[in-house]
């Protein structure tokens, strides 16, 4: 069983998902360099948080381009796990594998704080632990962060069940409050809070249990027993 | 750009020739006041830099302190306050740069940076409030793209910064003990340069620090580029993990002059090199400019022939650019040529190491009748004075600054800004927690006991989270030096420190002077910044959730000390009187007393006492706990005092203290026993934040009300002007 | 060949929200004296010089490059190209 | 009395470096097959909407406004303002 955490110059988040991964839920772990490709036989990918390229021209669009994202691609359309958390997950809005953009918060600043998400569907690959509408206080830490889709394409998120999680409160602006989507085949997920920081009750000064379910589905469905 | 007549003089007499241009340059910029610290060099030594855990080895930027399990904590400061006032968010954002790159050349992880701000009147001027928000941005679009974590600071207005920014940054790191660079270097050893190109840009900054604003050279700007200090981080730290360097030094004040003449003569080696081989941002630069360029993100790294083409493969996977300018020769001489043509050769130690002066001093003469008050008008109404008075920029949350800062990546962070001191857990199992603090209003009055006061707020504030000082870090903000009586304020600050580091054997392991900190209407009020460290074997609960009933004890004489108090300068505008005070004796009691209770883990929230008085440090609780409390201000310790002296002294080494009411007569037994001055002085429930002296209701707000106004000011004074 | 100056324009479509333009004029402009301005729009550009063989071809190549490059996500933004003589 | 569209353009001073033009150029564009491009340049457009008597006040108006309210900061950006007819 192996879990590969991709990094990009500039990622900033890998190193924390590593030791999350590693250490706190004894996965096999694994760093992969953006110019590289993804061994065939990986049984997830993550794609950690930061300032991948400096965010230069908008987050993600320029990691988007890497040569990892085709490999990226070609798992994901196999049904293999995919998580972006963050910079990962902008960078996976605009490779074209989830739904949407992001934009910069209405705030025009960057945002550091806690927040609360409601789980809106329990059968992707890193949400098949929760019950529906259950709780996750969650810190967010990011600058484009607000989730915007246009109406039509909110329907038909709506439809097929691709909103995963919604803040409780108008966090940053994001249409319907999104937090998290996923793909029509819900095996790519993306959220913008950031999960890994949030697992140890050592740093999370509210409760460490619902974020921790984030990993123990992962574990689930990729059948590890932890 | 250029030599007092004097150093010309100096210069030519110990290399026996009329320099070149190029030599000029090169010393003019060495021996400027920030590389040089040719006022206060011979004064520093008075700080006690040594102590158990101190490790001191040469050409460190950084002081480096063993924390145990084969781990250290690296840390230092810096101030970008010349380059702020002109462009604050890239002068801020270039600070940030500048400090963590220190960090790196220990070879260490950046894992916390800290800044302290300090503006105009951000209530009238706008041109304060430009520089702020601005500033903020800078640090916060810095720090978040390298992914290390702002985890405190201060921020702080007061009219002495008109038109002027200080920007103080510090940074802390962690490592392995055996992943130390050792600065070593032979014969023969490559020196290379890496990471951004050298361009015009920044020309003359170093000399622009040491001259007042006024006559500055106005293109010393500097464009902040986080995401190649990011990726020379990455690769900086793949090669000390590969042992590829020998010794390193980043390139900060004074270019490439500096790094150079300071690495040969620290390690007593010379150094031969070659501007062509520096990789130029524009064509044509010349050497003067070359060597004197303060482009950003670069390091200098010792290596070898054999560790060369690994060193050269990791930039590669980097994307940064690494060019060989030069080798290490034996004959201590630094020696830059263009090609073959030769434009300096200098004695590394000369460059390296400027005559030191010795200014003279004198007492200011404001000094005389400063601590005289005069009669302030009486407060009529308490309630109102006070929630006017949260939402003073000073006394309000700053949770506008530290929100717009990721000081959660690294997931280190186990208490976050806006309590006291922030807490970082390390991979020994063990807690580091830092606060930075500075008071020009108190040091104002008296520089000695002023700067001995942030000293301590330091200390307390570290101290709340059940941490012990182990190492401090200093930043000497003030006047022009040439000025007697500036110069008399930073002795008087700086034998201050000594005094209290020596009495707490606190060592300093890090510091910074900042002179010349001159605006358009006089220097700024001096200004000192402690930075402390403090270290504890294991998480201690100083912040859980406050219940009906629980109890809030004050630790401490509150003493009739407002000189400098933000109620005195900011409510009745009035700057004088006597400022606080701190009694050694009384300090080291409380402060070893309160770290004991800690410990014991009979405590529910601890919380230091300090701008704005208990009246301020007992709203922060209701505030940020959401309970209301009832205080009387007769069970305060202390002299009989006015009601408002009770409210808002700032005296030092005050604590509060909340626990459970069974837990009390425990808490009480053990102050006794230490004989420490403290009150039982308010109980908690309901939604008020209520004084009572007597029967009588001085103060009383309600808590969500005071929490939103608190909360939002600074924003709202920001935002929307 | 000639070299031309590119300049490409990204904006916000119609529709879509403008928070910094919105900021600048709220926070900024309307809360001064400046009551002539009635809206200001935030806008990005990307200044390319290329190399090509006539002002036609630059143009085209450049439209090419923000299409696939996504150097503007059409979801949200437009560009203006506008080609000049270096 | 017109309506005026102004377009503001603040971008970095010559000789001041532009590290967002150099990564869209070199991690982007150049790493695919656009050899043609030899620079890029990043800056910011502010398009205001103003109400004045001519182009000219127009014009003077919004370099005002720019300076006092420090739109740009001078040290290190300069503007190019242009107008036109809405
Ligand atoms: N510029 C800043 N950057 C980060 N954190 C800050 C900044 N200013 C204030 N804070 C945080 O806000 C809290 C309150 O700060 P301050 O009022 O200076 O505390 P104290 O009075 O205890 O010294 C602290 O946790 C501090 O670290
Ligand atoms: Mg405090």
């Amino acid at each position: 069983m192996k879990i590969g955490v991709v990094v990009f110059p500039g990622s900033n988040c890998d190193r924390d998902m590593y030791h999350v991964l590693t250490d706190v839920f004894h996965l096999d772990t694994q760093y992969f360099w953006h110019d590289k490709g993804l061994p065939k036989n990986i049984d997830a990918v993550i794609l950690p948080g930061g300032f991948s390229y400096g965010d230069r021209l908008r987050a993600g669009v320029i990691a988007a381009h890497s040569p990892v994202i085709n490999d990226v691609r070609r798992l994901a359309a196999k049904g293999i796990p995919i998580l972006g958390v963050c910079n990962g997950f902008q960078i996976l809005v605009e490779a074209g594998l989830l739904p949407g953009v992001l934009l910069k918060n209405t705030s025009l600043n960057f945002m550091c704080e806690w927040t609360n998400l409601v789980v809106e569907n329990n059968q992707t690959p890193f949400t098949n632990q929760f019950e529906l509408g259950q709780k996750i206080p969650i810190p967010i830490a990011n600058g484009e962060g607000r989730y915007y889709v246009d109406e039509a394409t909110l329907e038909k998120l709506k439809k097929h069940n691709q909103i995963v999680f919604r803040y409780t409160d108008s966090v940053n602006g994001s249409s319907y409050n999104i937090a998290g989507v996923c793909n029509e085949d819900f095996n790519i997920v993306g959220m913008m809070p950031h999960p890994e920081r949030a697992v140890e009750s050592e740093i999370n000064p509210i409760d460490n249990k619902p974020s921790s379910l984030i990993f123990k589905s992962l574990l689930h469905t990729i059948g590890v027993e932890n | 750009m250029s030599l007092e007549p004097q150093e010309l003089e100096d210069l030519t007499s110990k290399i026996g020739r009329k320099p070149t241009s190029t030599e000029l340059q090169i010393v003019a910029a060495e021996w400027s006041e920030h590389c040089s610290y040719k006022s206060s060099k011979k004064h520093l030594k008075m700080l006690p830099m040594t102590g158990p855990l101190v490790i001191s080895e040469k050409g460190y930027d950084s002081g480096v302190l063993d924390v145990g399990g084969g781990y250290v904590v690296t840390a230092h400061i810096e101030s970008h306050n010349h380059p702020s006032a002109v462009e604050p968010y890239g002068g801020a954002a270039t600070g940030v740069g500048g400090v963590i790159r220190d960090i790196l050349s220990a070879g260490t992880r950046p894992i916390a940076i800290l800044d302290g701000l300090r503006f105009g009147d951000i209530e009238k001027d706008q041109q304060a409030r430009w520089l702020f928000k601005n500033a903020v941005t800078g640090i916060a679009d810095y720090g978040n793209c390298l992914g290390i974590p702002t985890v405190g600071g201060e921020v702080e207005f007061d009219k002495c910064y008109t038109n002027y920014a200080l920007v103080d940054v510090a940074s802390v790191g962690f490592g392995k003990k055996e992943n130390l660079i050792k600065n070593h270097a032979k014969k023969g050893d490559l020196v290379v340069l890496l990471g951004g190109s050298t361009g015009r840009d920044g020309i003359g900054g170093s000399q622009f620090a040491s001259d007042s604003l006024e006559s500055e050279d106005r293109s010393a700007v500097q464009i902040p580029d986080p995401f190649i200090e990011k990726l020379i981080i990455e690769a900086v730290l793949e090669a000390r993990n590969h042992n590829l360097i020998n010794a390193m030094k980043d390139l900060g004040g004074g270019g490439l002059s500096c790094a150079v003449s300071e690495t040969a003569d620290a390690l007593s080696i010379g150094i031969e090199m070659d501007v062509d081989k520096v990789h130029t941002r524009e064509p044509g630069m010349h050497p003067d400019e070359i060597m004197v360029s303060e482009s950003q993100e670069r390091m200098l790294i010792v290596t070898d022939n054999a560790k060369l083409k690994k060193l050269q493969e990791i930039c590669k996977k980097f994307r940064i650019t690494c060019s060989v300018i030069g080798h290490v020769t034996s004959d201590n001489m630094m020696h830059v040529k263009k090609g073959k043509k030769t434009f300096a050769r200098l004695p590394t130690d000369v460059v390296a190491n400027a005559t030191l002066l010795d200014r003279p001093s004198k007492k200011p003469a404001y000094l005389a009748t400063i601590e005289r008050e005069k009669k302030l008008k009486p407060i009529s109404d308490y309630s109102k004075m006070m929630m006017k008075f949260l939402a003073s920029p000073n006394i309000a949350s700053k949770i506008w600054v530290y929100g717009q800062y990721d000081h959660e990546v690294g997931i280190r962070t186990v208490i976050k800004p806006g309590r006291d001191a922030a807490v970082l857990r390390l991979d020994n199992g063990k807690f580091l927690s830092v606060k930075i603090d500075g008071n020009p209003k108190h040091c104002y009055i008296n520089p000695r006991e002023g700067a001995i006061g942030c000293f301590e707020e330091a200390c307390r504030n570290v101290v709340c989270t059940g941490a012990k000082p182990i190492g401090m870090l200093d930043h000497l903000q003030f006047g022009n030096p040439e000025n007697p009586e500036i110069f008399w304020t930073f002795l008087e600050s700086l034998k201050g420190l000594t005094d209290f580091a020596k009495y707490f054997k606190i060592p300093c392991v890090g510091g910074k002077v900042s002179l010349y900190n001159e605006t358009p209407s006089g220097p700024i009020k001096p200004t000192p910044l402690i930075g402390v460290l403090g270290l504890a074997e294991k998480k201690h609960q100083t912040n859980t959730k406050i219940n009906t009933d629980d109890v809030l004890i004050v630790v401490g004489n509150t003493k009739n000390e407002m000189g400098g108090s933000e109620y005195f300068e900011y409510i009745h505008k009035f700057i004088g009187g006597r400022c606080p005070v701190v009694d050694f004796a009384e300090s080291k009691k409380n402060m070893d007393t309160v770290l004991d209770v800690i410990k014991k883990g009979i405590l529910k929230n601890v919380h230091d006492c300090s701008k704005g008085g208990l009246a301020v440090a007992i709203s922060e609780i209701c505030m940020v706990e959401q309970i209301g409390c009832t205080v009387s201000l007769d069970k305060v310790p202390g002299e009989k005092l006015d009601t408002d002296r009770v409210l808002f002294s700032e005296s030092h080494s005050r604590y509060l203290l909340v626990l459970e009411k069974t837990n009390l007569k425990k808490l009480e037994d053990i102050l006794k026993k230490n004989k420490i001055a403290f009150g039982v002085i308010g109980k908690f429930g309901g939604e008020q934040i209520r004084f009572d002296s007597g029967s009588k209701k001085i103060m009383d707000l309600r808590v969500d009300k005071a929490r939103k106004t608190w909360i939002n000011s600074l924003r709202e004074l920001v935002v929307h002007g | 060949m000639g070299t031309y100056d590119v300049h490409v324009t990204i904006e916000n479509k119609p529709g879509i929200s403008d928070p910094e333009g919105d900021t600048i004029l709220n926070d900024l402009i309307l809360k001064g004296t400046h009551s002539t301005i009635t809206k200001i729009k935030a806008a990005k550009m990307l200044k390319f010089t290329i190399k090509e063989k006539d002002k036609k071809t630059a143009q085209k190549k450049i439209q090419e490059i923000c299409d696939e490059l996504r150097i503007y996500n059409p979801m949200v933004s437009k560009i203006t190209i506008d080609v000049f003589d270096a």
